[in-house]
């Protein structure tokens, strides 16, 4: 399976998707610049944390433009799995591949901290090797991971089972305790906590593992 | 040559931290007088268009593309001709 | 419009004054370049003769200080330091000082300190893995202190953040001392490998001089300067001082300069710090003994009309200059372009030995580049031993008052802002980018693992200003005997260090006195300890309307794992693990929290230090660990035995039972700060091994009690002196700066 | 019951990071036309206050002590009354 990991000027966690790919699954990862103007190669595309433009204006604004985004819609529309971890989750927001917004955490600080987060929806193509209700460890670090959208939206999300992991004790005031949601369609997952951090027992927890080993596992499946 | 001033906020239903943080600030260094406060984005545009209905349309477009998330934010802008 | 003064009027109207040249340097500029100074020639002998770029007062005590090892592949001069740690590899570190910005605009202050450190090291060709940083200031209850420490963070948090390089230790003080001065010191730790080493320096005559990075504006003119005086009320009024950080392009010159680096077309490199265009062009020049000659028409800028005497001295960020090849300049620029950054020729490096400016075709500079670069005076400032110190020396010991209850002393001190956890601080610093961080803040010293190998880098910042100001040369050896201690600790080797000088205004001979001892201290430690100082940066005039900080020397130091599985931290990990002592307590009370808190006063002597003991403990400690005996370790500082002992207890989650007797009181059993004292845990079949190791080293170790679960008890002499619910104690530990920040 | 609307800019001469990055976003989205761009805070205050020049007194203040950072920052204000 191809991998590829976006790379925004202003991206810094894209070597840590890399790592994750190369480590966890030993599967084929790439780099791609934000000005490539193709992703028919790949077959899952990953979308790391970071400061993308610098976050300025507002996390993922400037970057929904970049060249590759419309390459990634099309991705999307087509059914390939779209990963989206921090910035790559704000970036989708922006972008309107997946509903709502963000905005400045609670307290106004940026928040770096290990979360106990739980798994809300383990019927999606990320999720299928945790189980229900499970309660993971996954760092987050983000200031603005405060997730809203309006109570219609919220309505849509629940009733078609759109809100894959929740926080258990809410760290930034996210709306319903919201870490990461899915699209409608099931294949582009947009998250704020990190779960490439979160591979190895040196890093303090191997519980974002399964999120990539869920990935492969469905396109496997898909393949035979 | 104008110049345009935009004040983006954040829709009146949609909570605001930052407004929320200065205004408690505000009161406990005694401006108990302050009943409301919402943080926003004051954004000044130079525009190098000698047509005042350009301008305001293209600024429009601006906000609507960038300058705002209309998902959660509101936009107004006020127009005028500057000296170059 | 402003017209600059003439050469005449610089002389008549003593305008060099303005500028900070004294009379004696004025003239000697005269003697040196043959004539009277024009404006910009005067700018830039301001700021090269400036305390910040020349060390003119500095450089005699500096010169003492080792900086020769087996490891070292470059000591001080360059923009960091470099040691080897084999495999080819190399760790790149250096800590510099932004506390005057940062105490008139404390966000942007600490945000661009952050930055300048970061350039220093990949300016040398390292990729940049680990910021830390060292915090002073007044105490948090005032309500302009809260301003600076919110912002401080801040502003360190977004710049590291934004970069995507984790921030994973230092240390934060709280102290009237640095109430209008505080200080605010980064360091950053990079890493390369050896024929990745690049240097500042201008070599091959008639190779093009290239500025890259950001552009060019009126920010930060005179910053070098500015550093070098004392803080006054009239600071605020130069607030055009004030540089704005832009970390999202220092992330993308970043990116490019390590891009470009590969090429192997850049014959020197070095980041345009202090002083700007001017110190890197002419160190530049100077260090490889050449000239230079800029032509300022081609320099990116920002803001119209600026005046050549303005771009040589702007501080503007982000910017860097780089000699490349003949005929490379079209590589520079492409990768340049792709990043979105300027890049463009500016000058080229010549034979003449001469430093010339031209703008608009004329010459409107030229002096010797040695005049500007080495012949900077030289001072050997009198010292003289501070009539305190003499009276801090005669008092023998502290009066305690009677203190019924020593458990409420125990939980008051936990919750000291000097002692409480700065999880609120670290918490804003993402740690964990880059994964390779292996231990988090909240340990002795910051772990983190490199990738492709089995090894590690360990990571502290210490110093402890009070000691210092107590006994400058006794607290000089401990700040640098307890950063390696918090190494070791952590299952490392003690590599090298990096000095933060802060001292007050060195003209007054009671500072420059404490300079002086301060750098034998730690000159002594590094010596025995086998830890060279391979770089530094020195900070006077921290004074706020003529009273000085307390002299605050901050050790940053780098350690050295040779197999992850050594990696130890300072959280208790199992009931029933047998907890050690190593080392020596005495009655050590002067200069510690404990006198701080109960008798609110700090005076008499500082813990005492013996450097060979240090060794052996820090010796037996790393055998130990490397044995794999060790399930915890961790040095005990500030606070003494019960807060090493508290701190275990809550990062293990764990608790405590401790039983003893001895001949102390126990009031300085619990809250001595006696030195070279290391508390250990083993589990119980381990402990005859590690007793074993530490006699044949020659360092006492004591069992002194038990890892529990959820309560921490200690009976001294029969009587229970502490006892407390582990609860309670993280509640007292954890919320107390959070609580001062958020007044509840 | 008064309104006022803050305006917080840097100043002239200190760096806009923020802006020069969305200026440039601008003008790769085909906003050629602008030339200049800078982001600041608005603020919009709503005071309990009866008197016209005690409200604008009072904002005065506030600006100078905590919406503005005038080290590095310029404020405006309007004020204006309104229906509570
Ligand atoms: N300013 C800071 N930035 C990052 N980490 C910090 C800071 N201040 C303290 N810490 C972390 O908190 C922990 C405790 O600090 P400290 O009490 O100074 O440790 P020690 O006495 O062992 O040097 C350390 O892990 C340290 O790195
Ligand atoms: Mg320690």
């Amino acid at each position: 399976m191809k991998y590829a990991v976006i790379v925004f000027p202003g991206s810094n966690c894209d070597i840590d998707m890399y790592h994750a790919i190369e480590d966890v699954l030993g599967e084929t990862v790439e780099y791609i610049w934000h000005e490539t103007t193709s992703l028919d190669e790949y077959d899952a595309i990953l979308l790391p944390g970071g400061f993308s433009y610098g976050d300025y204006l507002r996390s993922g604004a400037i970057a929904r433009f970049a060249p590759i985004m419309k390459e990634v819609e099309k991705a999307a529309e087509i059914g390939k799995p779209i990963l989206g971890v921090c910035n790559g989750f704000q970036v989708l927001l922006e972008a309107g591949l997946l509903p709502g917004a963000m905005k400045k955490n609670d307290q106004l600080q940026f928040i770096c901290a290990t979360e106990t987060i739980i798994v809300e929806n383990n019927q999606t193509i990320f999720t299928s090797e945790y189980t229900l209700g499970e309660e993971i460890a996954i760092p987050i670090a983000h200031g603005e991971g405060n997730y809203y959208c309006d109570p219609e939206t919220l309505e849509q999300l629940k009733k078609n089972n759109q809100i894959v992991f929740r926080y258990k004790n809410n760290p930034n005031g996210s709306l319903e305790d919201i870490a990461g949601i899915i699209n409608k369609q099931g294949n582009v997952l947009g998250m704020m906590p990190h779960p490439e951090r979160a591979v190895s027992a040196i890093l303090g927890s191997e519980d974002g593992k399964r999120l990539f080993q869920s990935i492969l596992k469905h396109w496997r499946e898909q393949r035979v | 040559m104008f110049k345009a001033r935009v004040y983006v906020t954040l829709k009146k239903d949609v909570l605001d931290p930052q407004g929320k943080a200065v205004k408690n600030s505000l009161i406990s260094l005694g401006y108990d007088e302050v009943s409301d406060l919402r943080v926003g984005k004051y954004i000044e545009v130079t525009l190098n268009i000698e047509n005042k209905e350009v301008a305001t349309e293209r600024v429009e477009e601006m906000c609507k593309n960038l300058l705002a998330n209309t998902v959660i934010e509101d936009y107004q802008f006020e127009i005028d001709e500057v000296q170059s | 419009m402003y017209r600059e003064p003439t050469a005449e009027e610089i002389y008549t109207e003593k305008v060099y004054k303005e500028l900070g040249l004294s009379d004696q340097e004025y003239q000697r500029v005269i003697q040196l370049i043959g004539r009277k100074p024009n404006y910009t020639e005067a700018g830039l002998f301001s700021v090269m003769w400036s305390e910040h770029c020349s060390y003119k007062t500095s450089k005699p005590v500096l010169k003492r200080f080792p900086t020769k090892g087996e490891r070292v592949l470059q000591g001080p001069g360059e923009g960091a330091g470099i040691v080897d740690i084999g495999d080819q590899q190399a760790v790149v570190f250096k800590i510099e000082s932004h506390n005057h910005p940062s105490a008139i605009e404390p966000y942007q202050g600490a945000a661009t300190g952050v930055g300048g450190i970061i350039r220093d090291v990949f300016s040398m060709g390292a990729r940049p893995i680990a910021l830390l940083n060292s915090l002073r200031f007044g105490p948090l209850e005032d309500k302009r202190v809260k301003y600076l420490f919110k912002n401080v963070v801040a502003g360190i948090a977004n710049y590291g953040n934004s970069m995507g390089i984790p921030t994973v230790g230092g240390e934060v003080v709280f102290e009237e001392a640095y109430q209008g001065n505080p200080l605010v010191n980064a360091m950053c730790v990079g890493l390369l490998e050896h024929h990745q080493i690049k240097k500042g320096l201008a070599s091959g005559i008639g190779n093009p001089v290239m500025y890259v990075g950001s552009s060019t504006g009126r920010d930060g003119i005179h910053g070098a300067t500015f550093a070098s005086v004392e803080l006054s009320e009239d600071s605020e009024s130069k607030k055009s001082s004030v540089q704005v950080g832009d970390p999202f392009l220092e992330k993308l010159l970043l990116e490019a300069t390590l891009e470009l680096l590969e090429l192997d077309i850049v014959e020197g490199i070095q980041d345009m710090g202090a002083a700007g265009l001017t110190s890197s062009s002419s160190e530049m020049a100077s260090k490889a003994g050449n000239g230079i000659e800029l032509d300022l028409s081609a320099v990116p800028r920002r803001e119209a009309n600026m005046t050549p005497y303005e771009i040589m001295l702007s501080e503007s960020q982000e910017r860097m200059l780089v000699v490349v090849k003949k005929g490379k300049e079209a590589e520079v620029k492409r990768v340049f372009d792709k990043w979105g950054l300027f890049s463009a020729v500016i000058g080229k490096v010549t034979d003449d030995g001469l430093y010339r400016i031209i703008d608009q075709g004329k010459i409107v500079a030229e002096v010797p580049v040695n005049a500007l670069v080495d012949e900077a005076p030289v001072y050997q400032m009198p010292a003289k031993e501070p009539e305190y110190y003499r009276r801090f020396q005669q008092i023998e010991n502290i009066e305690i008052p009677d203190l019924p209850d020593l458990n409420q002393v125990f939980i008051a001190l936990l919750s000291s802002p000097n002692i409480a956890s700065k999880e609120w601080v670290y918490r804003q610093y993402d740690h964990m980018v880059r994964t390779s961080t292996a231990v988090a803040p909240g340990s002795d010293a910051a772990v983190i693992t490199i990738r492709g190998t089995k090894k590690a880098l360990a990571m502290t910042t210490d110093g402890n200003g009070r000691y210092i100001y107590l006994d400058p040369k006794v607290g000089g050896a401990i700040a640098v005997a307890e950063a390696a201690r918090n190494i070791v600790c952590s299952g490392a080797e003690p590599l090298a260090i990096t000095d933060g000088i802060n001292f007050g205004n060195p003209e007054k001979p009671e500072i420059f006195w404490q300079f002086e001892q301060a750098a034998a201290g730690i000159s002594e430690a590094c010596d025995i300890l086998n830890t060279p100082v391979i770089g530094g940066n020195v900070s006077f005039y921290n004074e706020n309307n003529g009273k000085a900080i307390y002299p605050t020397p901050i050790i940053g130091m780098v350690g050295l794992i040779s197999d992850t599985n050594h990696i130890t931290t300072q959280a208790f990990k199992e009931e029933d693990d047998v907890i050690l002592l190593l080392g020596d307590t005495y009655d050590e009370l002067m200069g510690s929290e404990f006198q701080k808190l109960v008798i609110e006063k700090v005076e008499g002597k500082p813990p005492k230090i013996d450097l060979e003991q240090e060794k052996k403990v820090q010796q037996a400690t790393l055998t130990a660990i490397r044995n794999g005996l060790v399930q915890s370790a961790h040095d005990i500082s500030e606070g003494g035995l019960a807060i090493a002992l508290a701190e275990s207890i809550i990062s293990g989650k764990l608790g405590a039972n401790i039983n003893l007797t001895g001949e102390l009181s126990k009031e300085a059993f619990l809250f001595s700060e006696s030195q070279s004292r290391v508390l250990l845990t083993s589990r119980s079949k381990d402990v005859e091994k590690v007793k074993k190791i530490t006699q044949e080293i020659g360092v006492s170790c004591q069992v002194i009690g038990k890892v529990s679960q959820n309560e921490f008890i200690v009976e001294y002499n029969g009587e229970i002196t502490i006892k407390t619910d582990v609860e309670q104690m993280k509640k007292a530990w954890k919320e107390a700066i959070p609580c001062l920040m958020e007044s509840c």
